[in-house]
């Protein structure tokens, strides 16, 4: 069964009439992890924010957005908020501006958390301890009196992870999780990412622009362009067989850099610079 | 933090004292001799240079400029300003009240101008675009565009003397301040409620808000977020207000009659007193200081990101 | 030798105006870039190796150390006209507002060469060269895409022949595609003009399909220089977690 | 031309635009608009309605209102304005040379601004106007004494922002020289802050030296000034309130225009602010009117 069915999706801005995502359909299975990739502008924020019902009030979306068979569009803002964190979970690309930086990093995890569920101070720092251990962040109890600029992006991004376990929701969506990140915690993140899903067996939505990322999390991909989907398939199929002109080409490109790369690592003679 | 706020406290001591030493130059460049300043504002009919010669020993004038100094600053410490040359009273009798006076108006008004600025701010903010948004800054643009002291002879004419609702002047009793707070209140909570506004606006769009709403937060519990974060700007911006009001009641405290700072300063300059125009700027100079250090340290420990940069 | 880097030392103040923090950003840091070759500098944000382009450069003063072209310091800027240039990251802001294409192209070649109508011509071939059209001459840089400033930033940069250019993250803001064709135009430009460049990246993958040599930093320190064909084999900690640590696609 | 452009596509900005170069005009001009001679006086017309002859009626001493209104955009705004330009001058002299060059020019400046700025900006105009006696040139003087470490602080912030911008980092890196890069990089973009910075300082500095005028400090009688015009009116508040009328509304009126002016230059002259309409964070310009307008006088 699919957990969440996109039909004709629609988003356009109202002050200039311009249109941000064209007409996108498609649908993520249980179980499953369905990466987004395109450049920047493509819409791949648009297009969670708008499962979400969070994108900016001078945006307005039409079509149908099936969750579980329901459709959003039809609940009312308190019922969405229900479903927000509980339901669906999203994860921002910038730790650092994702939390209020006056308050320590417990307040956001236990104002969300009572926000869900009936449950005792104690028993929200004890599931958030053991969460935030179990994605290899040391001292949680520290942590969580902490200030936002206290902690490093890598941090942050695995607080959040953690968060999304102890919420155990059916989606979850990561926004470029890894962009803002140095290349040692982006594989530490990644690492996260791949053990959340084993341990939740929850869906996921990743977008990224990274290809390389995606190849490595995702089991299903959609690329979009200006706002339009123009390939989908099975990763490994999509990137080995590319169809659309446009996959070719940043396929292609990526692999130039990889080749290279790989040659180098495996000790091949490499004419460098001729 | 102890540190720093010593520090801070600390840093003053220099200020002050340079403060105190460009308030001495100051008067020291009139292109006036100070002793001919003090026999005409006596009064005294005809200015003979002995009678300069002996005015100048009398007020210590003929001793070097830096001993001059020294002996001004070391008095200044017990509060002695020296004597008027008009009236002859010691500056400090006058100068402590009118003060005092002074200081009570900028507090009721600062108060009323931050309770307005934030409900405002608040206000606009939520709304932002809407039709409540542009109509309060509009008005507000056309109050601060006005010249307080011509609503305040205004609100006289009209509130005072043909409704005859409050007193036209005077520090008498509560009702005297409603007028002058009002007025103030008008012109600056134009200016400090847009900055409310814009801090509050610029804190919607951060992305701390975007993933509060995606976690599932309530709308109350984000606003209360926001507010935090925007009331951070708004304390540092407000104690900077409180001293620029406490210089700046001079016109309203004239119209008014309000037995203040303002009235006095007009008075001494008017009458080229420079014993109180000296007392005037170096007491306003040094409350400024001591604000905006204040300011600068409850700003530091509202902001926990300023807070370990100490 | 071309460039010289001599225990060079760097730190800032931190903190507001009564703090008396300070933070050592570079620490004795030494090198050497050889004429013609591509020597890559690679750390994470942070490490300092922003400031150090901007001291190769010529913009700051070091606290320690000398940074020397030639043997001369470059800190004069008559050394650096003519032979030393560079590309930045922000396209946003790497043109004048006000300039047009042209204006951006010229502004160097009429500091360096005085006549005209032979830097007029010379915009041209040089546009050509980076794959644009001499129509551009009259854009302004907000009518360009990212990849298209960074051509323009590159042109402006090679047109007074320089033996050296410094690209600090030129290809970090762009679109992973668009980076791909701005390394395979850096790529092809050094054959024609044999410059070196040093080239500063987070991105080792980048760096190591265009440098001879890498430099790894990490907190203001050299962690190790190792040419690219040895770059499987590194000493250092951080290196190998470094390289484990990457995604290859 | 493009300024001209853009602002006439803002109405608002368009109708302030207007209102000021016509009163700019008719001041500079002012014996040619006004129909009577401003300090004529008529004791048969005093407290005159207004008629066809004296459009505005008459003041206690029966001199044409209107006249004096005319004349008094003068002192009102033109010289207010002249104050401005050499203040602005001097500070941005100063803030190119310590925004610029940083290092010790740039610390000795700013801590002769941040002494300066430790007065209260009002207080110190008071007491210079109490030391060098009282007159409209003693206040201009005094405003442009206590003004410019203010302009030269905000000037010398943008142009430090604008030297860190890449564009002036190359120019720098291939050894262009430093009066070049200051003429054709910085002073074109530093150019539109200033702008903005004077123009929303312009408003309170002419409600401030209306204000003195109205205490008496400022010009001296028979000449006309708008602040002076209202101290007159309020001696004979209770019983001609009507005279407070014109020039208070000629001050709201020019006030509010610079006020909205200022506003849409923000916007005009900063492409990136239109195009995003999100104000641009920690702009200069945050603090300046709160720092400036320290009194609507």
């Amino acid at each position: 069964m699919n957990l969440l069915e996109v039909n004709n999706l629609k988003v356009w801005d109202v002050n200039t009439g311009k249109e941000i995502i064209v007409n996108s359909s498609f649908h993520l299975k249980q179980n499953s992890c369905l990466a987004i990739v395109g450049e920047s502008g493509s819409g791949k924020s648009v297009t969670c924010r708008a499962i979400m019902k969070l994108n900016k009030s001078y945006l307005r979306q039409s079509g149908e957005i099936l969750f579980k068979g329901k459709n959003i569009h039809d609940l009312s803002e308190k019922e969405m908020r229900k479903k927000r964190g509980k339901n669906l979970c999203m994860i921002l690309q910038n730790g650092m501006s994702a939390f209020d930086p006056s308050c320590v990093i417990g307040i956001h995890l236990r104002e969300t958390l009572a926000e869900h569920f009936n449950w005792s101070k104690k028993e929200m720092s004890g599931r958030m301890k053991s969460a935030m251990e179990s994605v290899m962040l040391k001292n949680p109890l520290e942590i969580m009196n902490k200030y936002p600029h206290q902690l490093s992006g890598g941090m942050l991004q695995r607080i959040m992870i953690a968060l999304a376990i102890v919420l155990e929701p059916d989606i979850i969506i990561a926004d470029e999780p890894t962009t803002a990140l140095d290349a040692i915690s982006q594989y530490e993140v990644i690492e996260q990412f791949k053990k959340l899903r084993e341990r939740l067996g929850c869906s996921m939505i990743f977008i990224s622009h990274d290809l390389a990322v995606v190849k490595n999390i995702a089991d299903e991909v959609l690329v979009m362009k200006d706002g339009e989907i123009v390939e989908r398939g099975k990763t490994a199929e999509v990137f080995s067989e590319p169809q659309h002109d446009y996959t070719k080409y940043l396929v292609s490109t990526r692999q130039v850099l990889s080749n290279h790369f790989n040659r180098i690592m495996e000790g091949e003679a490499v004419v460098v610079n001729s | 933090m102890a540190s720093y706020i010593l520090r801070r406290i600390l840093i003053m001591i220099p200020l002050l004292i340079i403060i105190s030493f460009v308030t001495f130059v100051l008067i020291n460049l009139s292109p006036l001799d100070p002793a001919e300043v003090v026999l005409q504002s006596q009064g005294v009919p005809q200015i003979t240079d002995q009678l300069i010669a002996e005015t100048k020993e009398e007020f210590g004038m003929d001793k070097p400029f830096l001993v001059q100094y020294f002996h001004w600053f070391i008095s200044c410490l017990q509060l002695d300003f020296g004597h008027s040359y008009v009236t002859g009273k010691p500056v400090w009798s006058l100068i402590g009240p009118a003060f005092l006076n002074t200081l009570k108006l900028t507090v009721v008004s600062s108060v009323a101008i931050i309770a307005l600025s934030i409900l405002l701010g608040v206000i606009c903010a939520v709304r932002e675009g809407k039709m409540i948004d542009k109509s309060i800054r509009g008005v507000s643009f056309f109050l601060t565009a006005m010249p307080s002291y011509w609503l305040a002879s205004l609100m006289i004419l009209y509130i005072s003397v043909k409704l005859n609702l409050l007193p036209t002047s005077g520090m008498n009793s509560f009702k005297s301040y409603i007028l002058p707070v009002a007025i103030i209140t008008i012109s600056y909570a134009g200016i400090y409620f847009r900055n409310v506004r814009t801090s509050m606006i610029n804190n919607l769009n951060e992305d701390y808000v975007l993933y509060g709403r995606a976690c599932g937060l309530s709308e109350k519990k984000i606003t209360i977020h926001i507010l935090r974060n925007s009331l951070q700007v708004a304390i540092s911006i407000f104690g900077m207000a409180v001293p620029i009001i406490l210089g700046s009641t001079v016109v309203i405290e004239n119209v008014f009659a309000w037995p203040g700072l303002g009235s006095l300063s007009i008075q001494a300059i008017l009458s080229r007193d420079f014993p109180i125009i000296q007392a005037y700027v170096l007491v306003l100079a040094t409350a400024f200081v001591i604000f905006n250090t204040l300011s600068d340290i409850v700003n530091a420990v509202m902001n926990p990101k300023l807070r370990s940069n100490l | 030798m071309l460039l010289t880097v001599d225990g060079v030392e760097k730190s800032y103040k931190k903190g507001g105006m009564f703090s008396t923090k300070s933070q050592l950003v570079l620490k004795s840091i030494s090198f050497e870039c050889k004429d013609g070759e591509c020597l890559g500098i690679i750390g994470e944000s942070g490490s300092g190796k922003s400031t150090l382009g901007r001291l190769i450069l010529g913009i700051e003063k070091p606290d320690q150390g000398k940074v020397l072209f030639d043997g001369k310091s470059v800190e004069d800027r008559n050394i650096r006209a003519g032979s030393i240039s560079a590309v930045f990251q922000d396209y946003k802001s790497s043109i004048n507002p006000f300039f047009t294409v042209e204006d951006a192209i010229m502004e160097p070649l009429t500091n360096s060469f005085k006549d005209d109508k032979e830097n007029q011509f010379r915009v041209d071939t040089l546009l050509n060269q980076v794959g644009l059209t001499p129509a551009f001459k009259n854009k302004y840089p907000h009518e360009l895409s990212g990849g298209e400033v960074q051509r323009v930033c590159i042109a402006r940069a090679i047109s007074i022949e320089p033996s050296c250019i410094v690209l600090d993250e030129a290809i970090s803001s762009l679109d992973v595609s668009v980076q791909m064709q701005i390394l395979t135009l850096l790529k092809k430009l050094k054959g024609i003009y044999n410059m070196s460049y040093i080239f500063i990246t987070h991105d080792l993958q980048a760096a190591a399909y265009l440098c001879d040599r890498v430099i790894i930093f990490k907190e203001g320190q050299i962690e190790e220089t190792v040419s690219i064909e040895q770059l499987k084999d590194v000493q250092s900690d951080y290196a190998k977690k470094l390289l484990q640590s990457l995604i290859t696609f | 031309m493009k300024f001209l452009k853009s602002i006439s596509q803002d109405k608002i900005a368009a109708i302030s635009f207007i209102v000021i170069v016509l009163t700019m005009i008719i001041g500079t001009f002012a014996p040619l608009f006004s129909p009577h001679d401003p300090n004529g006086v008529n004791m048969g017309l005093r407290y005159a309605p207004p008629s066809l002859e004296f459009l505005l009626g008459n003041d206690h001493l029966g001199r044409c209102i209107l006249s004096r209104i005319i004349f008094g955009i003068r002192p009102s705004i033109l010289w207010v304005l002249g104050a401005l330009v050499i203040s602005v001058l001097i500070g941005a002299v100063l803030g190119f040379l310590a925004g610029y060059f940083r290092g010790k020019v740039d610390a000795i400046i700013m801590r002769i601004c941040d002494i300066m700025l430790s007065f209260p900006g009002y207080v110190m105009t008071l007491a210079i106007i109490g030391i060098l006696g009282i007159g409209l040139g003693n206040i201009l003087i005094a405003f442009i004494i206590v003004k410019w470490a203010w302009f030269a602080r905000v000037i010398r912030t943008s142009v430090m922002q604008y030297s860190e911008l890449e564009y002036v980092k190359f120019a720098k890196s291939v050894g262009i020289s430093n009066l070049t890069i200051i003429r054709k990089h910085l002073i074109p973009v530093t150019f539109a802050d200033i702008a903005v910075i004077s123009s929303s300082s312009i408003g309170s500095m002419i409600l401030q030296i209306s204000g003195f005028s109205f205490l008496g400090l400022g010009i001296q009688a028979p000449n006309a000034e708008w602040g002076m015009m209202l101290n007159e009116a309020r001696g004979v508040m209770f019983t001609s309130p009507e005279l407070m009328l014109a020039p208070g509304l000629a001050i709201i009126l020019v006030v509010s225009a610079f006020n909205f002016l200022a506003d849409s230059l923000q916007i005009i002259l900063n492409p990136k602010l239109s195009r995003t309409i999100k104000p641009k964070k920690n702009s200069p310009f945050s603090k300046i009117k709160n720092q400036e307008k320290e009194v609507a006088g």
